[in-house]
């Protein structure tokens, strides 16, 4: 399988030039009314160009022989009857097919926060809906043998990220300190400000730690060998597949993660297999590792690592229950927003960007040393993840603003009618420091769950 | 300037292009479409119509071949209009309408709608009639040669001006 | 008119006040543009941006209701600039001390604010006037349709008369009548209080003349005045003084005479009403007999012009169908009526006209066939009398003393000013293209054509936005009165909070909102102001069937033949 | 005040890239009700057949649209009586169409394409049963939606717009008749009444 993963189809594109003027990292090359080009050594996977491209190809004028021809190259299953746009990511359907078809393989699954909130949109369901339950069913009609949650290494990197922030500000290390669960942002950073690396996190992304948990304690608590468990992930980014590949993200002695879907891919997927997603029924994710709170849940929103942290940065801080959960001051959609926010003694200057093109000012006032911040979330995406390059594609862009809209209240809706809120509340987490981490920023969660950002990201 | 915004043109252009039967017919019976109108701004009242241009974006418009250049003049061939609005679009100065004919119909019976513009009276002997009604003799014709005589003349006006400010300055420099 | 039109183009400065020369009178307004072209300075006072504001070299875009503050004020400018023509004042009139004392307090800072003209400006309007030389004023409607509209004649003429502007070629001041031949109708009597020539019908020896050349006893009472017709049908309590006959010549009250609905109810009250016009109007449905008469082209005639000229008018075509010359029809009423008025021709009645009245007795049809025009006074038959081009000459005016009289006045404001609930100023306009109620125009095809039913109400652009009003959008006009229907023409030659129509249209029948308030001296009511709201109609394709089946109906009551006829 | 003549869709040829926003938002609003199309592609399962066709030259692109005819040739060729002006508009029944194409042929624009037709996410059968149907596809302004064209309001770079040409001439009239003030203020043969 190439390595490509976003790639502009040359017969198929008309050189609006419409993809350009979303790329955030200026990776798409042409001439106006000239097909155009993705540059794979400044793409950073986002997506967002897949998202934008209404160029199609049309059956009635290229006729059923193309269109199949065209379908086959992107891996897409027979089953696939949509228009086939010029702007493409290549499918891994195939692969997974593959792995759940084998006996000797034990299956398991993550899921994205924000995959719940988008993915019942492809089977006609309303902008915005929530479908947690049925998406735990689909993954398990599928085949999957275990259906865990993303959601529960979010809580995990709460832990992690958070106590990372604490330590920094207390023992005067780098700051501010960044997020690190958004993989174009941080190729992002690799591509334009490798000086300034050390200001990311060290935590690797939620995607990354679920996986690597679940070659090591997951595997323990299965019983199985850790190379029969092949780990799939289902990601609303085009960007996660990239970053499961990174040579780094094997920490637990195998690939951390096999396989990366989108959200649109799991949905032909469920197609293919003939499941009438609208008509399961709500299930739950299996536990431990599908175990989550509230806090984990809003990832999927710009803001949301940020008021997630704050939750439980405030708890672990003060000693006090956080007088507000929502933490509204970090909400919204500008694509940078700051607030100073108030943790006992200290005063948390803190900073949430969404849209990579909004953070290019933040990092020349961080070269200029005039960034007078602790701890900045950054997403790549419009409105952070529900709006990512992976989700379900829009027929007209005019409805984006209610479909992100809708995701994201959906998303809020989810986390207020979660029993837990707060990442350092979930047992399944407090089992997993007592029995097999000891503690965050411990020996066994800097092995596993932390990274150095060093390869040279032209090969990844 | 010195249009009063009184309109006779436009019942003069009905006049010439409709003939005598108008006084003959239904009172309904007719078509009134004058082929140019008079716009009245906060600071003019004029008549708008054709300029024949030289390059017509709507002849470059036009799908059906119904408008050609005959010595001169932007003629629409009515009869070879397929109401399109093609031309009218094209139009910058909006000097052409859309009307509907009531003299004539398509073949399925439907009402005949075509573009219709000035033709500076290509069929009267004595020229376009909105100049010759206008009590304010407010139009004229501007022909070639015109228009090569008042180029000729504003640059003649624009020497003795220069000719005078040169006088002046020499006048300023010997006191 | 003091001066004959031909010399509008020659004065040195033309003072045009609330007269729209374009739209009432384009043949003026030619007059106009060429004294333009040959150099006049142009001085516009209207509330609207008129052609003849264009071409202007001031436009005083006064608030309507505001005539008298601002010619007070011009006045005022003039008095204490030392701009008037002392001399002039000193040998040709009377009353001026009175008239200072009044015209003190109207000063162009005291004014500015309700005239909504700088006083800066008035300054400059003034010193133009007083000083160009050969100033004349032209006044029309603007000036006369107010419930204040003498006091503003005789402002004007104050005007003329303190600068010397008076009894030369090219100056004086110009009423530009409303109507076609209204001056002919005055000429020859057709007023309450005066015969033939102006001559008073309470001056016994005047009666007594008339009353040997026409053997009738005469009354020595003037009569009652058109537009206090519906009152003494209506509200006259002594049934003897009721007003119970009514005979009505080439008018129509009821489309053109204020508060319509009160016109309406006197026609309908009133025992017996006789129409004579040449074609049917709104009027005729309330007719009990119909007496069509020739029109224009078919009979011979002696029209008198604004500028006093009489013209002779002669017959072009032969009448066709059922109808009689209007000479014709009076004779054989009055033979009925038991005194024989026996005339062959319009030259016998002419010759009896310039025998009983002095002022017009040199106007033979001898010198009418051969000139175009002859105008009055023209008191001598002998061939060297050719009439008076302009009035005054040498300073000589008709009071017994031979001089003008200053005639101050007070300024009042309309009797019905905006309010919470009609918040726009209302005006009726004439249009060019239709002539008066369209009765004539209404049924030249190509008019017709230019412009149908149910007409505009022109509105700033930004009293449209607030009420959401489109260009072209069938709109509700109300007053305290009534209603009607129109439609909305946003234009930036109107000021904001200001709306006018036209008053002609049987469905866009502004009349049925005007008001009923007269001058007291003209009995001219007041046109040019009320109170409106215009109200946006949410159903358009309703209104437009609507304004459709209206105008099918009141043609059908008219006897129109219509065949698809169509509205709008 | 509804418009006598026919409205149509026209491009702003400097501002169209080309992108085909305009023919997926014309799809999904004809395909909602009668192929439950939702707002994501993936609810598409039929193929995508627009009413306006995006063309592209080297230089330049526009959508090529039904110019709505007053004397429509499409209308006047079909026997079927499957093209009739509906209100101002010329609207195609795709039920009475039988795929003859004298309508493509007689259209001077282009404006016309065959293409099969679905209903309820299948093609529908051709009269005579022979096959999957086709039919004429043409602009019909998105009548039946209140909201209007739904090319024109997808356009990412407001290309397009919904043109009434007698309303568009009231402007062009206003402009032209300001410009000719400017114009006989330069002569000086009439300046003196400017």
């Amino acid at each position: 399988m190439t390595e490509t993963y976003i790639a502009i189809d040359q017969n198929l594109c008309t050189g609006c030039q419409e993809c350009t003027k979303v790329c955030p990292n200026l990776a798409i090359e042409g001439l106006p009314h000239q097909p155009q080009k993705t540059n794979p050594d400044k793409c950073v996977r986002c997506g967002q160009c897949v998202q934008k491209c209404k160029s199609y190809v049309s059956i009635a004028e290229h006729g059923a022989a193309a269109y199949a021809r065209v379908r086959k190259e992107r891996g897409l299953p027979d089953a696939f009857k949509e228009p086939l746009f010029a702007a493409h990511f290549f499918s891994r359907i195939d692969e997974v097919k593959k792995a759940l078809a084998d006996p000797d393989l034990f299956t398991v699954v993550q899921c994205a926060p924000a995959v719940r909130v988008a993915i019942a949109e492809d089977f006609g369901a309303p902008l915005g809906t929530l479908a947690a339950g049925k998406l735990a069913a689909a993954l398990r009609r599928i085949g999957f043998d275990k259906v865990f949650d993303t959601n529960f290494a979010a809580d995990v990197t709460i832990m992690e990220e958070g106590s990372e922030l604490i330590d920094r500000v207390k023992k005067g290390g780098v700051l501010p300190m960044f997020t690190s669960c958004c993989p174009a942002w941080v190729r992002y950073l690799e591509l334009n400000y490798p000086g300034q690396r050390q200001h990311l996190s060290t935590c690797k992304s939620p995607q990354q730690m679920e996986g690597a948990l679940f070659k090591t304690y997951g595997a323990k608590l299965l019983n199985v060998p850790p190379k029969k468990l092949y780990s799939v992930s289902v990601m609303p980014c085009t960007c996660k597949q990239s970053e499961s590949a990174r040579p780094e993200m094997k920490d637990s002695g195998q690939r951390d993660v096999d396989v990366v879907l989108t959200t649109r891919e799991l949905a032909w997927l469920i197609k293919d297999l003939g499941i009438d997603f609208q008509a399961l029924p709500d299930e739950k994710y299996d536990s431990p590792l599908g175990d989550y709170t509230g806090a984990a849940e809003i990832f999927g929103v710009s803001g949301g690592v940020m008021e997630a942290a704050l939750r439980t940065g405030y708890e672990l801080l003060t000693g006090q229950p956080i007088p507000a959960v929502d933490v509204t001051a970090v909400r919204g959609t500008n694509g940078f927003r700051h607030a100073d926010v108030q943790v006992g003694d200290l005063t948390l200057k803190v900073g949430v960007v969404t849209g990579l093109k909004h953070v290019k000012p933040v990092m020349e006032d961080l070269k200029a040393g005039r960034l007078d911040l602790h701890f900045v979330e950054v997403m790549t995406c419009p409105e952070g993840c529900i709006s990512g390059g992976g989700q379900p594609k829009l027929i007209c862009d005019t409805d984006a603003g209610e479909a992100f809209g809708n995701r994201v209240a959906a998303t809020y809706e989810h986390d207020r009618g979660l029993p837990l809120r707060k990442s350092h509340e979930n047992p399944s987490v407090q089992k997993l420091y007592a029995d097999f981490l000891k503690k965050p920023l411990g020996h066994e969660s800097h092995k596993l769950l932390h990274t150095t950002y060093c390869g040279d990201p032209k090969h990844h | 300037m010195l249009c009063i915004g009184c309109r006779t043109c436009m019942i003069g252009c009905v006049v010439a292009h409709e003939g005598k039967h108008i006084f003959e017919v239904d009172p309904d019976g007719y078509d009134f479409h004058p082929k140019l109108k008079v716009i009245k701004t906060f600071n003019v009242s004029v008549p708008v119509q054709c300029k024949h241009c030289e390059a017509p974006a709507c002849m470059a418009a036009c799908k059906s071949d119904a408008i050609h250049i005959v010595n001169g003049t932007v003629i629409i061939r009515t009869e070879k209009c397929i109401g399109c609005k093609s031309c009218a679009e094209a139009c910058p100065f909006g000097a052409i309408q859309m009307v509907t004919l009531g003299s004539a119909r398509n073949a399925d019976g439907a009402p005949r709608s075509v573009a219709n513009k000035c033709d500076l009276c290509q069929d009267q002997p004595k020229g376009p009639a909105c100049l010759r009604v206008c009590p304010t003799a407010a139009l004229r014709l501007v022909k070639e040669e015109d228009l090569g005589q008042t180029l000729k003349n504003k640059r003649l006006a624009t020497l003795g001006l220069a000719l005078g400010a040169e006088a002046q300055k020499q006048a300023a420099i010997g006191a | 008119m003091s001066m004959g039109v031909h010399e509008i183009e020659d004065a040195a400065l033309l003072f045009v006040f609330g007269y729209n020369g374009a739209d009432s009178h384009p043949i003026v307004a030619r007059r106009i543009v060429r004294a333009k072209q040959k150099g006049a300075k142009i001085i516009c006072c209207d509330p609207r941006r008129i052609e003849t504001a264009r071409i202007a070299d001031m436009h005083l875009q006064l608030k309507g209701g505001t005539n008298l503050l601002l010619v007070n004020a011009l006045a005022n400018v003039i008095i204490e600039e030392g701009l008037c023509d002392d001399d002039f004042i000193e040998k040709h009139s009377t009353g001026f001390e009175e008239f200072k004392e009044v015209i003190k307090k109207y000063t162009p800072e005291g004014v500015a604010e309700r005239t909504e003209i700088s006083a800066g400006e008035i300054r400059k309007a003034a010193r133009m006037y007083a000083q160009s030389g050969r100033s004349m004023i032209l006044y029309g409607m603007g000036v006369c349709q107010f419930g204040q509209a003498v006091d503003v004649v005789k402002g004007l003429a104050n005007l003329a008369i303190m600068t010397g502007n008076f009894g030369r070629p090219a100056v004086g001041i110009g009423p530009v009548r409303g109507q076609n031949n209204v001056q002919g109708a005055c000429d020859m009597g057709a007023l309450p209080n005066v015969y033939p020539g102006y001559q008073s019908v309470t001056v016994p020896a005047i009666r007594e003349k008339f009353e040997k050349a026409w053997g009738v006893k005469l009354s020595d009472q003037p009569g009652i005045t058109l537009t206090n017709v519906p009152h003494h049908v209506l509200h006259e309590p002594d049934p003897k003084k009721r007003i119970h006959a009514y005979y009505i010549m080439g008018e129509d009250p009821a489309q053109s005479d204020p508060d319509l609905a009160e016109v309406r109810e006197s026609l309908e009250k009133c025992d017996f009403v006789i129409l004579q016009d040449i074609y049917m109007n709104k009027t005729g449905q309330y007719a009990d007999v119909i007496l069509p008469a020739t029109g224009w082209c078919e009979h011979d005639a002696v029209y008198s012009c604004c500028d006093r000229g009489f013209q002779k008018a002669r017959k072009l075509i032969e009448p066709t169908g059922d109808v009689k010359r209007d000479w014709e029809i009076i004779g054989l009423i009055s033979k009925a009526m038991g005194r024989p008025m026996e005339y062959t021709n319009t030259v016998q009645i002419w010759n009896e006209v310039i025998d009983l009245c002095p002022g017009f007795m040199g106007a033979t049809d001898e010198k009418l066939e051969k000139n175009a025009c002859i105008q009055w006074p023209c008191r001598s038959k002998e061939e060297h009398d050719m009439g008076t081009v302009f009035l005054h000459k040498d300073g000589k005016f008709a009071h017994p003393d031979g001089k003008a009289k200053f005639a101050p006045s007070e300024w009042r404001p309309p009797q019905e000013l905006e309010n919470e609930e009609y918040p726009l100023s209302f005006s009726t306009v004439r249009e060019v293209g239709h002539y008066s109620v369209r009765t004539m125009s209404g049924n030249c095809r190509t008019l017709r054509n230019l412009e149908d039913e149910p007409g505009w109400i022109q509105m700033n652009p930004e009293d449209c936005g607030e009420l959401g009003l489109r260009h072209g959008e069938l709109v509700k006009v109300r007053s305290k009165r009534g209603y009607c229907i129109t439609r909305c023409l946003p234009t930036e030659r109107v000021k904001k909070g200001a709306t006018y129509m036209t008053y002609q249209w049987w469905i866009g029948a502004c009349n049925e909102l005007t008001i009923g308030n007269l001058d007291p001296i003209s009995k001219t009511p007041e046109y040019k102001y009320c109170a409106c709201r215009v109200e946006k109609i949410e159903d358009q394709a309703w209104a437009e069937k609507h304004v459709r089946e209206e105008y099918e109906e009141i043609r059908a009551n008219m006897g129109i033949q219509t065949k698809g006829g169509r509205a709008a | 005040m509804p418009s006598e003549f026919g409205l149509f869709v026209s491009t702003d040829i400097a501002k169209c890239s080309g992108c085909k926003a305009c023919e997926m938002a014309c799809f999904q609003s004809h395909n909602i009700k009668r192929n439950n199309v939702g707002k994501t592609v993936g609810t598409i399962s039929v193929p995508v057949t627009p009413k306006l066709y995006v063309t592209v030259i080297e230089t330049a692109s526009m959508p090529v649209q039904c110019k709505h005819c007053e004397n429509s040739p499409c209308k006047a060729v079909c026997q079927q009586k499957a093209i009739s002006r509906v209100g101002s508009q010329i609207i195609v029944d795709e039920a009475k169409c039988i795929g003859c194409k004298d309508c493509l042929m007689a259209c001077p624009f282009g404006a016309i394409a065959l293409l099969p037709f679905y209903v309820g996410g299948r093609q529908a059968p051709q009269a005579d049963s022979s096959g999957g149907k086709v039919a004429a596809s043409k602009c019909d302004l998105c009548y039946e939606d209140p909201e209007g064209p739904a090319c024109v309001r997808v356009c990412p770079n407001e290309a397009l717009r919904l043109t009434d040409v007698n309303e568009e001439r009231k402007k062009k009239n206003i402009a032209a008749a300001e410009a000719l003030a400017v114009i006989n203020a330069g002569d000086p043969g009439r300046r003196a009444l400017s």
